[in-house]
């Protein structure tokens, strides 16, 4: 029923290979239905991925960004998911206080078995983004080249 | 003063050392000065007014070379150099450091042991300067702080000045001159800039010791050094360590505890 | 006034690739404009710019003679951003030329006299250049030899042309590989490149020699030319430095006063006592 | 060449008829504890109490990041779109001082000495500048030992002196100059016979260009580099600010099948500048870098470009994290 001029975001998750990957296989084989909004982009561990990519993803025009791995305990690696989550919190920390919206990342643990929760992670988060509306403010700011010159006032 | 030379110059005329990097007097303000022989000595100074972080040298080979050497360290210096030495960077037999305490007295640390007693007699606070704009920026809201910084980050020319003068960035090749893939593209652009930033505060977490010598060394005023102490004090409750101090059970990304912060995380 | 823009680089097709040895490749390039194609031309000793659209500009000297017309060849080694950008590029692709920059070997200087070429591993393409350019004007020029090593067998480039040369009549070529590097079916010598130099030993009287390998190649090679009695200004060789521009403005490839887009690539050795050797 | 006087009043109407031109006017404000070159639209922005601007006016004529050309990529083909010069708005550079005026020249000899910079030269055609001669100077200013002063003309279009009542002698220069004057004629009167050199400060010259060039001409072994780049951390600062330095970078910027090819200020300081990739590397001390900064500017360009690359705006100086002062370094080469 969506209109054409409804905003649809665009999402990137990135995802480990053990757990989240495997739950969001779950989710679809399970026949669940859920947003099409979000690209998954694998990774090996969540402790892989590289907190820039996350930046990445807003310049080049993503709305939110949901970040997911094993469980607590769970890591393929033992610890992947721990160093990660520490960063996590460093992260939100930085971002938080460059005033970048850390209500566009969505972190989670989605274990193999858990292919309904995946749904209901994207679907939520889809639901969050569209509240919020699209990250014009950073893509804005991101296309911007030094073509003047001399700085202009913000 | 006097006893500061004068040990200089036994030391280096006892060859305990080849050299000492200490201040002078420079063209508008201390500047650090490197003492290869008992004359030069003669020119040390040991004040107030020192405050550039001359950690920064102590991990470059070309410079310090094979033999023994010192430094004259001030505080925020001794900090950086107990980060470096739990970073696997110096070693006691290589490094003696000396300091003109509170009340004028020369002392010369042989063990990092000693530094750290020393250094944690000394608490972190803000200064004038740092309150003054922190508290502006915890005033904001979210989109004034955006605003703020992305004003900010549009001075930046990426002169890398901050990373120079910074003593724990020692890094052969930084992540900025990773070209495979390019992860902070190398002209200057608020958005790269911002992502240089963040990438520098992220890289020091757990190691700043807010010796502000960053936001010091900006030609362009970009209160660069803020972005990694507001980083130091709101983590070092959370991870569990003294700011200013090295973590004793490592560095605060390479580790973790199992009850970390997670209410976040859906 | 419609001023040309330098880094606006030609449109160029991948006519043929080559692979010359393991991550090293030549591609020959076809100008996809006729009338640029028409326009253009170079002397040996020249480089230029090379895009990989999508990677950056990367500097190689041109590889092929200029008196094979219709089309540039460059040979390379994926190492970089934009070598490995343009080693994924296929026959038919496109990519970008800016050029011909620096100065030229003076072959005009050289008639009548004995070349002596000897090169070095990946230092072979800017002296094909030359020695195809030569070997097109035979009769201008006496004896000619050419002295090739590289550290393996495997890693010595244009394998069929050094075939081809070693078949020529009019050509002495002798190729080695360091000790260590020889397969079992080996006919070439065995050896560095002074080494072998000093063994073939080629007479200095009228002879220009040219060489171009790596830095330590050339350090080791110059005094042997000298104990055979090659003056400096018999002797010639072209240098390479980081670059950018390739017209003597961003700074880099600088060698005391002189740039080496500009004033080089190419030096005799009388030229390069008056620049400090250290910069190269 | 003209010289005419023109009043306070008569500046401010001057300036506001610049402004209503349409013309782009940068001039030095002062925020964030700095003064720089901005985009202004009143007379009331422009700074008073100040020496020198943190950077120069380069970026007006070589941005610090700029679009060299734009390409797509369909199917194996590439269309190039070449930078437009039409697309440089004209623009007026209000309150320069004669040491960043006079940074044009060595620039353009850079840019312009062997083939012609399309992408500066477009600026340059675009770009006014009116300067102000100085009446103060701080202890890293030395123009005049560099074939400067504080009323030096060249790469003005007009220069201002100001006078204690707050009018100004006006030096017309350029056509450039004249093109501005003529945006409102009436407000330039008959001159009255100020002397401009009594308002202009008094700095005696701290070295000889030539006696440096001629020590500089046997230095290049010197212990003297290594000796004053101990201290130096390899930041870009001190290029960055300058009004000559024009090292540049060639960079990617790519999106999907778009890209841009951009040229950014670079600089000899920095330890990868002239790295190769088989890891060898020609400057590989601080102390050879420090020296190629010194060498390209007071030996190699007046050598090769006639014209000494350094204006003397001692920016490098003031900038300087470790206080690496080119005055201090300068004089210490002369003297030896």
């Amino acid at each position: 029923m969506s209109s054409s001029t409804e905003f649809e975001p665009k999402i990137i998750a990135f995802v480990c290979n053990w757990c989240t990957y495997a739950g969001a296989d779950l989710t679809g084989t399970s026949r669940l239905k859920y947003a099409t909004n979000v690209k998954i982009v694998r990774f090996p561990c969540t402790g892989r991925i590289d907190f820039l990519l996350l930046l990445k993803s807003f310049a080049q025009g993503a709305d939110g960004v949901i970040v997911s791995g094993c469980h607590p305990n769970d890591c393929h690696y033992t610890s992947g998911n721990f160093h990660a989550r520490r960063r996590w919190i460093a992260f939100r920390t930085v971002l938080d206080l460059m005033g970048v919206d850390i209500r566009r990342i969505q972190y989670s643990w989605v274990s193999a078995a858990e292919g309904s929760k995946w749904a209901d992670l994207v679907n939520n988060t889809v639901a969050d983004i569209r509240a919020l509306g699209p990250y014009a403010e950073y893509q804005k700011v991101a296309e911007y080249l030094e073509k003047e010159g001399f700085d202009e006032e913000a | 003063m006097k006893k500061l030379r004068d040990r200089v110059a036994a030391l280096l005329d006892e060859g305990a050392v080849s050299l000492v990097i200490g201040y002078e007097e420079g063209t508008k303000r201390p500047r650090p000065l490197f003492c290869r022989n008992s004359e030069s000595s003669g020119k040390l100074i040991f004040d107030s007014r020192c405050f550039h972080n001359l950690a920064v040298y102590v991990t470059k080979k070309e410079l310090v070379g094979k033999e023994r050497f010192a430094v004259t360290a001030p505080i925020s210096t001794l900090r950086s150099i107990l980060q470096l030495y739990v970073e696997n960077q110096l070693s006691e037999e290589k490094l003696l450091v000396l300091t003109v305490d509170l009340n004028g007295e020369l002392r010369e640390f042989v063990t990092f042991e000693e530094i750290s007693a020393y250094v944690a007699q000394f608490e972190m606070k803000r200064g004038e300067r740092e309150q003054e704009i922190l508290s502006k920026i915890e005033g904001m809201t979210r989109e004034e702080r955006w605003k703020f910084w992305m004003g900010e980050m549009s001075h930046c020319f990426k002169c890398y000045a901050c990373r120079s003068a910074c003593p724990l960035c020692y890094c052969t090749k930084c992540v900025v001159e990773v070209n495979r893939p390019q992860w902070i593209n190398p002209w200057p652009s608020p958005i790269s800039n911002m992502e240089w930033h963040v990438n520098r505060a992220m890289h020091m977490v757990g190691r700043c010791t807010a010796c502000g010598a960053c936001g010091d060394a900006c030609p362009v005023g970009i209160p660069i050094d803020l972005i990694t102490r507001k980083m130091m004090e709101d983590l070092a409750p959370e991870f569990g360590y003294i700011p200013g101090q090295p973590a004793k059970q490592g560095n605060a990304l390479s580790s973790w505890k199992l009850d970390d912060r997670e209410q976040f995380i859906r | 006034m419609s001023e040309k823009n330098t880094y606006l680089p030609y449109l160029m097709t991948i006519d043929k690739v080559i692979k010359e040895a393991p991550g090293v490749k030549t591609y020959r390039l076809k100008f996809q404009d006729e009338s640029e194609a028409a326009a253009f031309d170079f002397q040996a000793g020249q480089f230029g710019e090379y895009s990989a659209f999508g990677e950056g500009e990367s500097t190689f000297c041109i590889a092929s003679s200029p008196t094979r017309k219709g089309y540039i060849e460059c040979t390379f080694r994926d190492t970089g951003r934009v070598t490995s950008g343009m080693a994924s590029l296929e026959e038919g692709s496109t990519m970008g030329f800016r050029g011909p920059y620096g100065n030229v070997f003076p072959l005009d200087e050289w008639k009548g006299k004995n070349l002596v070429f000897i090169a070095g591993g990946i230092a072979l393409p800017p002296m094909r250049c030359v020695i195809w350019n030569a070997l097109d004007l035979r009769e201008n020029f006496k004896d000619i030899t050419i002295i090739y090593g590289a550290k393996s067998v495997n890693d010595l480039v244009y394998k069929e042309e050094l075939k081809e040369w070693a078949d020529r009549p009019d050509v002495r070529m002798v190729t080695t590989v360091d000790p260590g590097g020889q397969t079992a079916d080996w006919t070439g010598e065995v050896g560095f490149v002074p080494t072998i130099v000093e063994t073939v030993a080629p007479s200095a009287e009228n002879t220009i020699a040219i060489v171009c390998g790596p830095p330590i190649m050339i350090k080791f090679t110059f005094p042997v030319l000298e104990k055979l009695g090659f003056t400096d200004s018999q002797v010639y060789t072209t240098l390479e430095n980081r670059m950018k521009c390739g017209v003597g403005k961003c700074g880099r490839c600088n060698v005391g006063k002189l740039y080496i887009c500009k004033d080089g690539p190419v030096f005799s050795k009388a030229e390069l006592n008056f620049i400090p050797a250290e910069e190269y | 060449m003209e010289t005419k006087y023109i009043s306070q009043g008569g500046m401010a109407q001057w300036f506001e008829s610049i402004i209503a031109s349409g013309k782009r006017v940068y001039a030095p404000v002062n925020s964030r504890g700095q003064v720089d070159f901005k985009l202004v639209k009143n007379l009331s922005e422009v700074a008073d109490d100040y020496i020198q601007t943190t950077q120069s006016i380069k970026a007006s004529v070589y941005p610090k990041a700029e679009v060299l050309f734009t390409y797509e990529k369909d199917h194996g083909k590439v269309n190039l779109s070449d930078f437009d010069p039409e697309t440089i708005p004209e623009t007026v550079l209000w309150k320069v001082h004669p040491c960043d005026a006079a940074g044009f020249k060595p620039l353009s000899a850079i840019f312009n000495w062997d083939s012609a910079d399309k992408l500066h030269n477009a600026h340059l055609v675009k770009t006014s500048v009116i300067s102000f001669s100085c009446a103060k100077a701080d202890q890293s200013c030395f123009c005049t030992s560099v074939n400067g002063s504080p009323g030096n003309t060249a790469g003005s279009d007009i220069q201002l002196t100001v006078l204690p009542d707050g009018g100004a002698i006006a030096e017309i220069l350029t056509p450039k100059g004249e093109a501005l004057v003529a945006l409102l004629p009436p407000v330039f009167e008959a001159e009255r016979g100020d002397k401009k050199e009594q308002y202009l400060v008094d700095l005696p010259a701290r070295f000889s260009l030539e006696e440096v060039n001629a020590k500089l001409n046997k230095a290049f072994n010197s212990t003297v580099w290594k000796e004053q780049s101990e201290r130096c951390i390899g930041c870009g600062a001190c290029a960055f600010v300058c009004p000559t330095c024009a090292c540049f970078d060639i960079q990617e910027d790519v999106h999907g099948s778009k890209g841009r090819r951009i040229r950014c200020w670079d600089a000899c300081g920095f330890a990868l500048f002239t790295l190769h990739t088989s890891g060898h590397n020609p400057r590989e001390h601080q102390s050879q870098r420090w020296r190629q900064r010194i060498l390209h500017k007071f030996s190699y360009m007046p050598d090769r470009l006639s014209v000494v690359g350094c204006t003397g705006c001692g920016r490098c100086s003031r900038a300087c994290p470790v206080d690496m002062n080119i005055l201090e370094h300068i004089t210490s080469i002369a003297k030896q």
